[in-house]
């Protein structure tokens, strides 16, 4: 009977907490929002199932050892973490918040005590250790990223790289719009947590999760959830501002045909954007190299087999590690916050501006070049969400004259978008990281 | 909290105009290149650049195309067949 | 000379040790069963190999640091490893009882002298503790056999779940096989042996591997090695039980057809099963929420790319260095024990309780249902040992009539084995982990 | 001794036992689930399911489709150059 | 305006050092040498790209958290790394000098000070220490190597093992010529390093960087530099010499056609070698028992899957990250030695006696056979470098008589070659590591 | 300095002649395992060996393949379409 009482007791529905049992409805959502509505699927898919895992009771898989070994909360166990984080009470939150707060020394010698006792990380804990706190995930997906990406359109027409750096001023805008907030009392951020939630405007979900992993790990989830979300929801997003913003003249000019790019170009382009980063700004240098290694790899013809294992096994495998990983935050004590609805509401903001500084850009640019070249709707795929901001350029462009492809011209800004965002992060990790 | 503010409006002025300025390089060198490459190296006449595209090309599209190659040679055998 | 004397002092041939050699033929035996034989050869010869490998003398491939150094016993190294050890005797070993026995952080001073002083794991030591010691590797095959399971057959007829339920009989009367052997004395078992021995009766690979990692990972090589050629050889195992269970007229009927089972069906189904868990058996949850995950991925529809690769290149690779992981738990001194002949005897015993206890139980559904409703032939089915079992139903179906094809309906019980046996593993795991 | 008994009899009892409530739970769950989606959602006429087939499908299988396929086309092109 | 001069002392262009410039110099070149000239590109590429990344100034990609926090010289932490490695001064240097002479626990000490402090380990270290220094990747990749070869024409005639045999004296000459370079002071290398620098002549990457990466790491990128590039020009190096040693008579003799090998034999030839491995040089196990683990695979034809997956996806994998992980090692201090020039002269001179003495053993072999059975031009494929050392004999072949075609002929040498500088690999080890 | 001399030498010496006694080793081991091969399992005519051929194909050359293919369909369609 006593196992019995055991096997009750541990149970998920004797144990569940009305957050994991809300986090779990997110984490169905989510699910219902990429399989039925196709919402970034790839990414959406294995969040929101790491999720729902996370916020199992007592299955501890979000957890490390030292946490699950809090959570069970033997008291000779928790006796021998207080010591070893030198506090002298013995109580759960008290310890954890020692952990949270200690050097990696002690952090290394509590996980040693964790596992003596018997405890071990949860498994998305594991996950998240090597995909993302080590950096490598990112950076895997964006080299996969890079070896899909065609620069073409981009080298017939360099200028478009200025509609891809103006929609980054949603980026910054929106990290005044966090201090704001802060400012006024109604949030708390960091200047590292504005920083991490403007970079959701970027647009561009693997450097979103860099630069949040290094400066505010603790808003991963929401800022992750947030920036796939809003790559997903440009179609309805961006056209509302990009018809606010332009004329109807403006929407049907029709762009002369793209060059012929060579191939030594497109070689080279990497190339040249990497010795940049060297030279100007080396805090970009995970990024953006990995990114220009994938599309060399891409371009140089001889490497074909890495680049197809790059944007092929390699970064599917990484993709469902770093999806799986990013649901392992989603658990209800650090998802369930006020701090989360502030990051979808800034998101959706920096979003929103970062589309309309790249049309008026778009507009800037046309005008200047005699107001018949450059059809403003071009500018708001500067904000990345590769390629669909290029396919919403293309499909308004169409709206108003129906033999009118912007696809081609809209790919240039929006490959641009990645560099600019990338640029951006280098930016926020040498300011604040 | 002033901090905060200043930090925020700095990170924002230095941000986008490193952004600009960086970007900005881009497109110079970027046409520079592009101008050696042309004149010392022109290319020859486009080809159709069927690789890349293949490489580019989404896992949908592959599949879709294999349908497509299916349905073909399933039309060409039954002309075959036929005759 | 000397260099010549060196030389040969080091080389295979003059420090092999009978039980060495021993082992190296096992190994070949099992190359041989998956080779020539068929024998789940997509383990056995990954397994087989690293077998021999782990038992090539001096090359330490499968030992740790510390036990390198222990083997190659140079006093100054002995002792000052016997000091961190906190023991008084330099004995080689005393000090490797002593490390076994150790706490983790013992463990890690101890690792970190043997590389001091030169040594270091073997090649298969870190296969094993990357893939196994972590969990990860059965939890990403679950996934990936996740994602080549049609629920479609057991969603049809979800009655048949209950085969796969009687099916894991096997697994608990093996348990108590294995305390009857200790308590007469024949062999020595503790509880949480006696438990991964009994899951040798899930006739599922990973499970099996997963619980023993957790409850005694001394048994793992040949836990694996019972588990695998056992369901290599249930074409031999459950027929003669089959027959012997049933009657012609009973092994003559013909099951209706399946209705068809909708899309929305096979992608709630694993969500369904999810929740379940979640609710129920959270110590399930690595291992049925992987395995979710995996056919949630195939059934959706929508991240393809993902299902693909879980299914082929990344179940591949982790395959080569699970099987890799578990040969190295095939030296000399781990196997040959009487233990292991305790085991594969178990193991056997085992499936024919499974075996018998599916059939039962269909009998007595088909009982029930009027008679004429249920083949019993299709309870065997609900060992597991996917697809294996099911064509063993399906064949002897056609011996007793050739129009009767029971492959679809076996495919029921057949992956409802394979939940049942995960959700038994979770009791395991829960009682006496 | 006896405790390993005990341990081991009780392990059975309710081992067994919590995997038969187990699968009824989900028997349940999944009967219910089934007649919720026939009834609020239901499946259109069935399709012949090709890709989720050719996902299933063992390599071998593949391989011998392709070598098919081979066969087919030199046979179409037979019939074309013959013409 | 303090942000902006962060900005700009922070940048590449401020920090970089003619040291930094010029091997960003070296790595352009290597990815030239890849891409237009075709050298071995799917290691140079990653590796030439690599050694950029690794000289990115202040990126830190290629150092230790120590090494990072070390580099940006704040006093405190300086003073901490100086009392943990337990000397007296805080100049960077002398701290940087007590490191890497530490052992393994300060070692593990001194890191966690260092990330403490806020500094983390270079991407490029991290792929480092995963790929290379725990030696999974060069073993990954001969087990691939293995699943590519096909042993055939060296079981149609094991007398080209010979040649595999001869061809290995390049290895133990430049052994001899580097102890000469340092006895008469030209350069200065220990004989671990002239152990590493001979294998050079090896011709063979995965067997050099493995020996590299446990002999004389510090060596790892002018060794593998050598070793790629030196492969590629087989086909300038090799001609000349072999036109030299060979007669047109012997250049024209033409070889009977090879035996047909049955699929038995071809199974059972991996696992012949693996024993005679075992048996008689445990230290060669690793290289060689991956090799043949491959080999095994992909001719067992159980595990076709796995055998894909070796030779596809899971070499392509590794190839990138090792090719980077060897880039990293092409960091200015390292690389621009005088050094780096006694290698890359020592690595030629190694190419050279391997291919005199695989042909003059090729001409004493068909001498001994009558004089009309071995056409000495197939010696020179004994090197390895395979297959591009093969394909020069079959060219110096047909420029003697254009029906001769000894493609396959030289396949048999060629793949000795990679088993005869796999045992000279095991020796170096046994005897020097 | 001799001791390096001394260990160079001996590395050379003991290096190249195992290097040579084991190559011999696997000479006759491999000739010894052929003939019992050949003798207790004769092997049945040499097969075409399709697959293994397969495999071993780089992948340009499988590319090169599946563009033959594709031109071929072509064709093949084209006539079809042209009846
Ligand atoms: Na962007
Ligand atoms: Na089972
Ligand atoms: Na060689």
């Amino acid at each position: 009977m006593e196992k019995l009482l055991t096997l009750l007791t541990a149970s998920g529905i004797y144990n569940i907490s009305g957050g994991q049992f809300f986090m779990i409805l997110i984490g169905l959502g989510l699910l219902f929002l990429a399989i039925r509505k196709n919402f970034e699927p790839l990414l959406l898919v294995p969040i929101g199932f790491g999720g729902i895992l996370a916020n199992i009771p007592e299955a501890g898989l979000a957890y490390s050892a030292v946490e699950n070994a809090v959570h069970f909360a033997k008291p000779e166990v928790l006796q021998t973490l207080a010591s070893v984080l030198n506090i002298s009470s013995a109580d759960p939150h008290d310890i954890l918040h020692a952990y949270h707060g200690s050097n990696a020394s002690t952090h290394a010698t509590a996980s040693l005590v964790a596992q003596d006792a018997g405890y071990s990380n949860g498994m998305l804990y594991n996950f998240y250790l090597v995909a993302i706190a080590s950096g490598v995930a990112p950076l895997l997906i964006f080299m996969g990223v890079g070896a899909m990406t065609d620069f073409g359109p981009l080298l017939a027409n360099p200028k478009t790289l200025f509609l891809g750096a103006a929609a980054q001023f949603g980026i910054f805008a929106t990290v005044l719009g966090a201090v704001a907030l802060t400012l006024t009392g109604v949030m708390d951020f960091s200047i590292q947590d504005a920083a991490a939630i403007g970079i959701i405007g970027g647009a561009d979900g693997p450097t979103a999760i860099y630069v949040t992993s290094l400066l505010a790990p603790q808003l991963l989830g929401a800022i992750a959830v947030a920036a796939y979300s809003y790559m997903a929801l440009v179609p309805l997003i961006q056209p509302p501002i990009m018809r606010a913003l332009t004329t109807e003249a403006e929407r049907k000019i029709k762009m002369s045909q793209l060059r012929h790019v060579s191939k030594t170009e497109k070689i080279l382009f990497p190339i040249v954007l990497l010795i940049l980063v060297a030279l100007l700004l080396p805090d970009a240098a995970p990024l953006l190299g990995m990114f220009c290694f994938g599309n060399l790899m891409r371009e140089c013809g001889v490497v074909d087999r890495l680049s197809d294992t790059a944007q092929n096994a390699l970064i599917n495998i990484v993709t469902i590690f770093l999806g799986l990983s990013v649901g392992s935050k989603l658990s209800a004590d650090k998802f369930l916050d006020v701090q989360t609805l502030g990051i979808l509401l800034l998101g959706i903001v920096a979003f929103g501006i970062g589309t309309a500084c790249g049309v008026l850009m778009a507009k800037a640019m046309n005008k200047m070049a005699g107001g018949n070249s450059i059809n403003p709707l071009i500018g708001s795929a500067g904000v990345s969400a590769v390629p669909m901001a290029a396919r919403v350029s293309n499909k308004l462009g169409l709206e108003s004259n129906a033999q009118n492809f912007l696809l081609m011209h809209a790919m240039g800004p929006n490959v641009a978008g990645v560099i600019g965002s990338a640029v951006a992060a280098g930016v926020m990790i040498k300011f604040v990281g | 909290m002033d901090n905060l503010l200043s930090e925020g409006l700095s990170l924002m002025v230095f941000g986008m105009g490193f952004v600009f300025v960086f970007l900005t390089l881009l497109v110079i060198a970027t046409g520079l290149m592009s101008k050696v490459v042309t004149k010392y190296a022109p290319a020859p006449e486009p080809k159709p650049a069927r690789k890349t595209a293949r490489q580019a090309e989404p896992t949908g599209a592959a599949t879709a195309k294999n349908d497509e190659l299916v349905a073909v040679i399933t039309a060409a055998v039954h002309k075959y067949r036929s005759h």
